[in-house]
Parts: C-alpha cells; structure tokens; sequence
C-alpha cells in the first residue's frame, strides 16, 4: 500500500470518527500508520473510556514515539546524573537544561539528532536539524552563540555515501551561516555501519542572564495561544513516529521539510525581543509532532489545559485535515503564550519583524487538549494521559560477537614492515585526516565569540563582558562502545571532558545524543542499557551532569544495525580565558612530555582498522585515574606552565604530535626508551587518559611535581625544533610532506578522487 | 554526432515549502508591486550535449537530470531538447 | 565619532559591528532599523554582513530597494563615510553606488577562513593612517563574494585608484591562490570616486580585538576617527 | 481583471564566469557523462499577476524583471505570459 500517509489516513479517519465505531474497526494499516500497537490501542481506549478518533490516535501516537515519549529510553535515562551546584534547569525540565557559569550568566545547551530525515534528504534533513535545535535553545530565552555537527556516514568509496555526506555538510552550513550563528566544532567520522543510515547530531549553545530564563508553560486560564512564523503545510507529517520507523527512506511519506534559516534569524530577534517586553508567559518551539507536542507540553508544564481552534491557524497549502495540521512538522514555527490584554506588543514587535502570528487558542483550567474546527470538538484528551507514554524495558541479551571481539590477541598480528608508510596512511584517512575542507564552509567567528574555532580539541568562546570562556566538544567513539558498551560509553564522556580540559577549561556539564539500533533486538537493547551506564559511572566520575539529550533508536538499514554510537557535548568553563591553552607546538626548544601512559593499546584502534582490517580488543579506562590525569592538567594550564596540550586520540601519539607539529609548523624530535612495546603499540596505539603537553625547559620540575601531586606519571619524550618529526629512530616524517598528506585526505575522499597513493 | 541544445528546468514540488519564493513575494509587495501571487523559484540549467541522435540525447538528459540535476524527494525536471539553429549566443 | 549600524532583516554581523565600534574603536554607536530614512548627523554608516533577506534572488537585491537606502544614497552624495562589509558590499553593488557585482565563489560553496590583504591605497578616510608595507589579516565569510566587473570597469577603477584591499599571499603578493573567491584581480574592497563609500568583503569587525585573533580591522577605524 | 501566469528566466551573460556552471559540468564528466559543454546555470521565476490586460501584465512584468529579478551588470532575463488555462494545480 504505497499511499501518501494523508491520503490514507483520511478515508479512515470517516471511519474512525464515527461515533458507532468499535475498538476492533482500527485496521492494522491505521496502527501501522501511527506506529502504535494493537495493545498500546486497546490501552488508550481504557483510558479515555471510548475509541479514540482519528485525530486522538495520531496525537497519541506522536507522543507515544520514542522521539517525544521515550518509550524504550525513559527508564534508562532516570539513571543519569542530572544534579550538581551549578544546574539552574535539569534535564528534562524544559527544552534544555541551563548551567551556571558565574556573573549571574548561564548557558543553556543540548544536542539532538535528525539522522532519518537526513537519510531521504541529508541537506535539507540536515538544515532543519540545526533549525530545531536552536530553537530548543531560543525558547529558553538564550540567544544561541554556538553550534557543532557530529557526523557520522558509511564508507566513502561508496558514490552514495559521498552524496549523504558533502548534501549534510551543505545542509549544515545553509543554515547556520545564514542564521549567524557560528559552527564551532564537531565530528566526523566514517564506518561501514553506517552505510545507509547516516547519523547527524547537531548542537547548540545559548547564553542568557538567569533573570531571563524562560519557561516553556502555558499558564494562566484565558492567556491567548499565538503561533508565529511559517504557514503550515503538510511537511513531514508523521515526522515523530517515522523516526522510530525501521527503514526510513521506503516509509518516507508526507511532505520533507525544508527550511528557512531567513526566517528562523527573524523569529530569534523576535522572540528575543518579545520577551524582554515581558509580555510573554511562556515560549514553546514546534518540534517534532509540529502543534501537538508544543502544546501538550506546554499545558502539561504548568498543569493547565488547553484549547486550540484550529481553523486560526494559517496554512501554506489547501485541503489541510485536522489530523494534518495537529501533526504537521512546518519548520519555524513558534508558541507563544502572552500575557492576557498586552497581545497588541507582541503583534507590534512580531509585525516589525515582518512575521506573521495567528491566536490559534487559549490556556483554560482543566486538564485537557481541545481541538476545534469548525462547530466540531476534533480532539479531546486529559493531557496526562499524552505525556505519560507506556515505557518497556526490552529483552536484554549480551551480544554473542562480544567474546570474540574482545579475545583478540596482539600477538597474532605483526607489526608493520613500514611504520612511516603506515604513519601517513593513517594521517590521509578520512577519520583521522584535516577536517578542514569541511569546517572552512562553516562561519565560524561570525559573532565575536570565537577564540579558539574549529581544529583544536575543543573550541572556546569568550564571555563577553566578563573574563569568563566556553570550551565546547562533541565527542563519540562507536568502535569503543562496540567493544565494549559500557567502558567505550564512558570512554566518550571522558574523551569529551579531557578535549575541554586541554583547552585549561573546567568540564561542568554535558548532553548527549542516544544513537543506536533497533530496541526491540535484543543485543542492541543490550549495547543501549550498559552505554547508558557507562554514561552514567564517567558523569558521576567526572563530576559533569547531563542536563539534557535526545535518543535516536532504529538507526539500521537491513539487516545492518549501526555501531552503537552515544555522541557527548561537553561544556567547559575558563575562569579567565586568556590563560586558555591550544594543541599547537609554540618555541624550537620546548620540551614535550606525556601525561598519563606513553604507549597504548591496540585495541580497537585506528591502526588496527586501517592497516590490520580488524575491528577487535576490549578497551579499559580507569575513571578515577582519568580525573586525576585531568585535574593535572588543568592545574597545569591554569598556573600557565604549558605552551601546548593534546589530547591522544585516534591514531595514537603518532598522529597526537603530528597534529600539534603541523599546527605550530615545527618539528620534534622524540626520544622514547621503550623496551618491551611493540613499535605499534608505542606509535599507534590508543587508549584514553593521555595528553600531550610541551612547556619551556626550566618548567619541567614544576610539571612534574604537579603531575607528582595529582598521582599521574609526566614522562618526557622529546623536544621541539626543526622541520622534521623524528620518532626515536624508529621513523622520520618530512613536516612538508606529512601536512600535505593530512591536510589533503579528507577533501580527495569527500570528493571521489582516488588518492595518489 | 550532432550536438543539441538542452535546457533542464527544475522546481519544488508543490506541495514543498520555498522560502525562496515566499521572500520574494513579500519583497514585490513591500515594494509595491500589487497582485502577484504564488511565487515559486526554481532553476534552469542548459548545456549542449553531443550524441547520435535526439532520442540517444534525450535518454542521457534525462537520466542526469533526474540523478543530479534535481532531487526527486523535493523537485520535479523538464526538459527541452533542440539542434542549435546557428552557433551565435 | 557618531556611528550608525543599519539593520536589515537578516542582518547578522550587525551585533558584531556595533561591539568592534563602540568597545574596540570607542565610537558612539547606534543600530538604525531598514525602515529609516534620514541618516544624517552620523560620521560613519555601517552597513553589515549577513543574509539580508535570507540573501534570496541574489544577495543584496531585496535589501538594497529598503527606505533605509534612501538615506544612504542621499548620505553617499553628501561626503558621509559609509562602510559596507560582506553583505554590505552586495548591497552597495545591487544598489549603484558601486560598481560591479558579486558572483558565487569559485568553489560555488561557502568559504571561512582568515585572508591577508594589501592595502592598495590610502587615499580614503577607512585608510588613511595604514602602513601600506604592512599586510592585514582577518577573515573571510561568505558563499557570494567573487567579484566581477567588466574590463572596462576595472579600468576606470584602477584609473580612478578606487581598488583598496586586494587578497595576497603572506608576502604580498597578489596570486591565483591567494585568491580564496575567484574574484577578479584579487579584489577585496573597493571604494566609490569621491572615495566616500568602500565595500569590503573581508570583516574587520571580527578582527578587531586581540582575543579574537588580531587587531587590523582597528586601523580602519583609527583612520576614521584620525580624519575627523 | 484577469489572472496571468508568468515565468521570467534570468540567465549569467555569456562573457560572465557562472562557477554553478562550471561546477556542474566538471561534477558531470566525473561522472561519466561525456560529450556536455557550455552547462550554464540560470533561474526562472515563476507567479501569477492580476491585471487588466496582457500588455499592462507584460509592463509591470518587465519593470520587476529588470529591477528586482535581474541585475544588468550580469544577468539578462526573458518573461513568458500566459493566461491560466484552468485553476487547478
Ligand atoms: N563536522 C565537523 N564540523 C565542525 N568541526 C569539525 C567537524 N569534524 C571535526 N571537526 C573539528 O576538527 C577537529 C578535529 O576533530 P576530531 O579529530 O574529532 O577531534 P578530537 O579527536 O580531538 O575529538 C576538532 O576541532 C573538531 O571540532
Ligand atoms: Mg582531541
């Protein structure tokens, strides 16, 4: 039945609205239509002691997604830490959580996924992906400074692949160059697993006085419900329940969105504006489940009902069924709840903004959301009954290819005839190469914030009119997390804090995006609870609560689960942020040293992907360790004794002193007594709790004693100089050659181009 | 071979939003140019192309146009295939 | 000083200008909404970057028929300094006051990065006070910023000294791969012949403080608050 | 009164560079597809007009193609008027 969802919904929806109509009349098709089982149906019916209609079922059905409802999450996430000093909102409260950063600032952030729209169209999926999230942060009241893009797509060689990554990579920078807010950070990283089901994760970072906070309520009986922005159309109707549709690019039906960052910049000056006028009670992005869901959770916030005419609201396209415009997923779109009497301000400030706003209803004193069209009640349902979608915990059961991944034994593997052939191979591969070609499309400085832009381990903000910095870090290692779900979960937030800390910023909080494969597996179930925990043991570690996320189920194609892929945002914070620090070499003589192990491990390394071909090992972090490494660290930017901090990361410290080499443009020449490592071990591989710090020579006894203090090793490796980088006579790297071949990887592969070599 | 004039014309679907369209039609009525009404952009691509014949031309076209030229979830493609009368313009 | 930052809808560098100027120069500045008309009594007009207009049609052509550009012509003819920066520039083009027009990148996409410019002459109040042997840096952000202009045109613009920033290399010199946009003859900025208005598509707004990294979008401003 | 159809095509000038073209092009030979030259990017307009006339349509039409929709510098543009044959679509 390849019907477009209206078509179909409206011939039963005759059926279903009418008044003699039994439980049983509800066709598969119908349940199909709304992602509802025939038990969550009967469900229903109990609670509001008749059939629902037409309109009631895709109500609930939006709300009962995993997108809005959580139905497969909900339990997990209560486990996360959300509390701490500095959180003024928690997670879960509203739109997104907000953090104190001191001089009565805060910043709100969160980062939500759009990977099943961007699977059937990446640019405009992507575009709206960064839409909807600033939305998420202006709603708060915050004027967004930041946003980062966590990418991740299946093999390049694959012309389809390309086509998903350079369409997401254009959809991104539409958008937030167009709306001026600078692209900061992110990911990218490619994986056979995700051939087919690309992921796209977008952030974005507001700032606001903690006066101004916003909340998302519709309160006060009688207050008017205004819409602002776009005309509805029939866009991405079912947009909610398709992302918990298993093959998205077949079941892609509707209208796909596009967006208009043109007039997302209008309603962000508006809102801004709207809300100092104080005529505003509450403020309410329409995100997934478009009208339904803003509405519903807006009443629900402040224990209010509410009633909406939905003949008031201003339509793009004729022919729009009540159903259609409850769920349609029109982009910039917003709520406003105003203050009874003062309407006139806000359609003056509206009006000057060239905006057009429609009252559509009214906050009332009971429970419930009344639709009304016409003379017609199309809905009526306690909200309650919306906001409390059923949880299910799935069969659990531990993936069988886990035992053999995790036996695997370096001693099987040779180590490679040529270390520098294998050390530039690494350095041009797309996961590890220059993500410049990428991020040189992406404005970066527009705002005059951006102290430390795209390029380094984390980027950093300044605070203006204080002395105060941001650090921010999108963070995520799938291959770890396949490995091992829980340790590689908490390799990620321990990634994402370390990446803030090498910048000499304090890690105080952070968000996360729930990337994973279909719930209803039970190995995937599996990889979604231990991930979840090991979110949890890093958190609670490292002392940054989640104040927010998304989760993203279903992302398969076939038979193919992706990789479990938990991607952290982690902020930061710089007391004083000209005492920031950044990963480029600085002086010829400084000297070099690792914090925390020389060598790493194999396991599940870059290395020994690219030049093995093996995905094998069973990662280990030391948490407790990791926060003393990082403390260390940081008391070592903050008493201003470093030129430079890396973190080691893909690619091992081979590729960590290479990036800081080719960012100072200077050489080094390392001295590694390493007895007892193999040579690939000692130079490719990985493992967390490792930072590359250089410092002038009469520092070193200060370093160390720091380091001595913190429990953490300092082992010096080398110094700085020349235009060469010398690996302790085990191979030499032209600094010419090697910033060619890194800066060029990425670009050739993006762009089909095979590479010279 | 023989070479023919092609012109792609490639618009939104109707149904798909064009914040492109809807900017210029508020710009024409702020301007004041009264009356003018759903404003829809789209583009047009021409190129010559040199095959055997116009039907072994138009299956090429066709194929590009509906593979790169437009994005079939959101654009529809036409095309107009012509022998260049004269090799001036 | 007395500045003034228009304010179209879709402006986005305009916050950024109005900081540079009133923080970093000291200038007393205000934003002027589109809908104005009378811009007088200012010593300096800004005109900034962003997506006026969602930058739909062409960039500038919508906001170049705003009422505010009525006063910036009538300010144009008067002598006033106006400055127009990225989308400021188109808009001057679409609306006469200088010549020329902007074509996609070369690259077609949207180009960031920090350039190096040579300041081709000083005979304008934005650059009066540069040492020309001194190369500026600062960066580049826009989709729309390839320069183009008949032969003729060029002719009279380089007859006229009207080219002032022009992109080079490190050493100055002005090179194919200097050129991040394709623009024509490497150019930057332009001013108008009574050399009142200068379009640039580099931002000197964003490089106008130290933290920001650099500090050569404040000769700009020292050059007009010296020539007053 | 009467309701016209209009499409105005806007097209680079020929000895203007048009980087979409090029783009375009190059993208297509990477892809195989031989033997196509001079791709040229250009836009068309389309909208509906009220006016008493063709001719009073066609005035208003080319005063908004050569001062809104075009830019002389680099563009030239062409209109097409129609009468709607009927009002659906
Ligand atoms: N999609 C992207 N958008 C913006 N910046 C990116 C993107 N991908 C990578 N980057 C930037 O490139 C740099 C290197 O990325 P990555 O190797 O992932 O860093 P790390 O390993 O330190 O987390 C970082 O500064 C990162 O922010
Ligand atoms: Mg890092």
């Amino acid at each position: 039945m390849e019907l477009y969802c209206g078509i179909l919904y409206r011939e039963d929806y005759e059926l279903l609205t009418d008044s003699t109509n039994t439980e049983t009349s509800v066709t598969d098709d119908v349940l199909r239509e709304v992602s509802m089982t025939r038990s969550e149906y009967d469900h229903i019916a109990d609670l509001l002691g008749r059939a629902p209609n037409g309109v009631e079922l895709g109500m609930f059905g939006a709300l009962w997604s995993e997108h809005c409802g959580y139905q497969h999450s909900r339990p997990l996430l209560k486990t996360l830490p959300t509390e701490g000093d500095r959180i003024l909102i928690g997670a879960g409260e509203e739109n997104a959580g907000a953090v104190d950063i001191g001089d009565g600032l805060a910043v709100v952030f969160k980062i939500e996924s759009h990977n099943h729209p961007s699977a059937v169209e990446p640019f405009e999926g992507a575009a709206t992906g960064v839409g909807g999230i600033i939305r998420d942060i202006f709603t708060m009241g915050a004027r967004p400074i930041a946003l980062l893009d966590s990418l991740r797509f299946g093999d390049l060689s694959n012309p389809r692949n390309r086509y998903l990554a350079q369409a997401v990579i254009g959809g991104i920078g539409h958008y937030g160059n167009c709306v001026g807010i600078p692209t900061i950070g992110g990911e990218f990283v490619i994986d056979n697993s995700y051939d087919g089901n690309p992921l796209v994760n977008a952030m974005c970072v507001g700032i606001l006085p903690h006066s101004r906070i916003t909340r998302a309520v519709a309160s006060g009986k009688g207050n008017p419900v205004i819409l602002v922005g776009a005309d509805t159309g029939r866009d991405g109707v079912h947009g909610a329940t398709f992302a918990s549709l298993e093959n998205p690019q077949e079941s892609a039906r509707g209208v796909v969105q596009v967006g208009n960052p043109f007039l997302e910049k209008l309603l962000i000056e508006s809102c801004l504006e709207a809300l100092e006028s104080g005529a505003v009670v509450g403020l309410q992005d329409l995100g997934a489940a478009g009208l339904t869901s803003s509405a519903v959770e807006a009443a629900d916030r402040s224990g209010s009902g509410i009633r909406l005419n939905i003949d008031s609201v201003s339509r793009r396209t004729t022919g729009l069924t009540p159903y259609e415009i409850m769920l349609s997923e029109s982009q910039e779109r917003m709520l406003v709840v105003a203050e009874l009497g003062r309407e006139a301000e806000l359609f003056e400030i509206f009006d000057r903004w060239g905006l057009h706003c429609d009252i559509i209803g009214e906050v009332t004193d009971d429970t419930d959301i009344v639709v009304i069209s016409g003379q017609k009640e199309e809905a009526r349902i306690p909200i309650k009954h919306l906001t409390n979608a059923p949880t299910y915990e799935y069969p659990v059961s531990r993936p069988d290819y886990l035992d053999q991944v995790q036996s695997f034994d370096p001693c099987l593997i040779t180590e490679p005839n040529s270390l520098k052939q294998c050390a530039l191979e690494l350095l041009g591969s797309p996961n590890i190469a220059s993500k410049s070609c990428i991020y040189q499309t992406y404005d970066q400085t527009v705002g005059s914030n951006t102290v430390i832009p795209c390029g380094s381990d984390a980027a950093v903000l300044r605070v203006k009119d204080t002395r105060r910095g941001i650090a921010l870090s999108t963070d995520g290692n799938s291959r770890m997390v396949f490995l091992n779900p829980r340790i590689g979960a908490a390799m990620a937030v321990a990634e994402a804090a370390r990446n803030v800390v090498c910048t000499g910023a304090l890690p105080i909080a952070a968000t996360n995006c729930l990337n994973f494969g279909s719930p209803t597996v039970p190995s995937v179930y599996f990889q979604l609870v231990e991930a979840v925990k090991g979110i949890g043991d890093a958190c609670r570690e490292l002392n940054t609560p989640i104040t927010g996320g998304n989760v993203s189920l279903y992302n398969e194609s076939g038979d193919q689960q992706i990789q479990p892929t938990p991607i952290i945002g982690m902020l930061g914070l710089l007391d004083d942020v000209e005492k920031r620090c950044n990963l480029g070499f600085v002086d010829e003589g400084d000297r070099i040293a690792v914090l925390g192990s020389v060598h790493g491990k194999l396991d599940g390394s870059e290395y020994l992907k690219i030049a093995q071909g093996l995905t094998a090992g069973n990662p280990h972090i030391d948490l407790a360790f990791e926060r003393r490494l990082q403390s260390a660290c940081l008391e070592l930017i903050t008493e201003g004794l470093l030129s430079s901090a890396h973190d080691v990361s893909e690619g091992g410290l081979t590729v960590c002193i290479a990036e800081s080499a080719i960012a100072g443009q200077i050489g080094v020449e390392l001295n590694i007594n390493a007895i007892d490592v193999r040579t690939d071990e000692l130079w490719f591989g990985e493992g967390p709790s490792r930072i590359v710090i250089s410092y002038k020579p009469e520092q070193w006894n200060r370093v160390n004693a720091i380091a001595d203090k913190h429990e953490v090793s300092a082992t010096e490796i080398g110094t700085i100089g020349g235009k060469a980088l010398e690996f302790a006579g085990d191979f030499t790297l032209c600094l010419n050659e090697l910033t060619t071949v890194w800066n060029k990887g990425l670009g050739t592969a993006l762009s089909g181009a095979v590479s010279d070599d | 071979m023989a070479i023919f004039n092609v012109a792609v014309t490639v618009r939104l679907q109707t149904e798909v939003n064009d914040p492109q369209g809807l900017t210029i039609q508020s710009a024409l009525s702020a301007l004041g140019f009264s009356g003018i009404s759903n404003v829809r952009a789209g583009k047009l691509i021409e190129f010559q192309i040199e095959a055997a014949s116009e039907d072994v031309a138009a299956k090429t076209v066709e194929q590009l146009s509906d593979n790169l030229l437009s994005n079939p979830v959101i654009e529809n493609f036409e095309y107009a295939i012509s022998t260049p009368t004269s090799n001036t313009r | 000083m007395k500045a003034c930052v228009l304010v179209f809808p879709g402006s986005n560098c305009d916050r950024d200008s109005y900081h540079a100027l009133s923080v970093s120069a000291g200038f007393k500045t205000q934003y002027v909404w589109h809908e104005e008309t009378n811009l007088s009594g200012y010593d300096l007009i800004v005109i900034p970057g962003g997506f006026s207009y969602g930058d739909h049609l062409r960039s500038g052509a919508i906001a170049r028929y705003a009422p505010v550009m009525k006063g910036v012509s009538a300010e144009a003819s008067k002598g006033t300094p106006i400055i127009g920066i990225c989308n400021g520039f188109q808009i001057l083009l679409e609306a006469g006051l200088l010549p020329g027009a902007m074509l996609r990148n070369t690259q077609v996409s949207f180009r960031h990065q920090w350039v190096t410019l040579r300041t081709e002459t000083t005979l304008t109040p934005f650059t009066s006070t540069i040492d020309q042997s001194c190369l500026l840096r600062m960066p580049i952000a826009h989709g729309e910023g390839n320069y183009f202009a008949t032969q003729n045109m060029i002719k009279q613009l380089q007859d006229n000294d009207q080219i002032v920033f022009r992109y080079c290399d490190s050493e100055g010199n002005v090179t194919a791969s200097s050129n991040p946009n394709g623009s024509v003859n490497g150019i930057a900025g332009i001013c108008n012949k009574t050399r009142n208005v200068l379009g640039m598509m580099p931002h000197p707004e964003r490089a106008s403080e130290l933290i920001l990294g650099g500090t050569d979008g404040t000769l700009l401003w020292n050059s007009l608050s010296r020539g007053l």
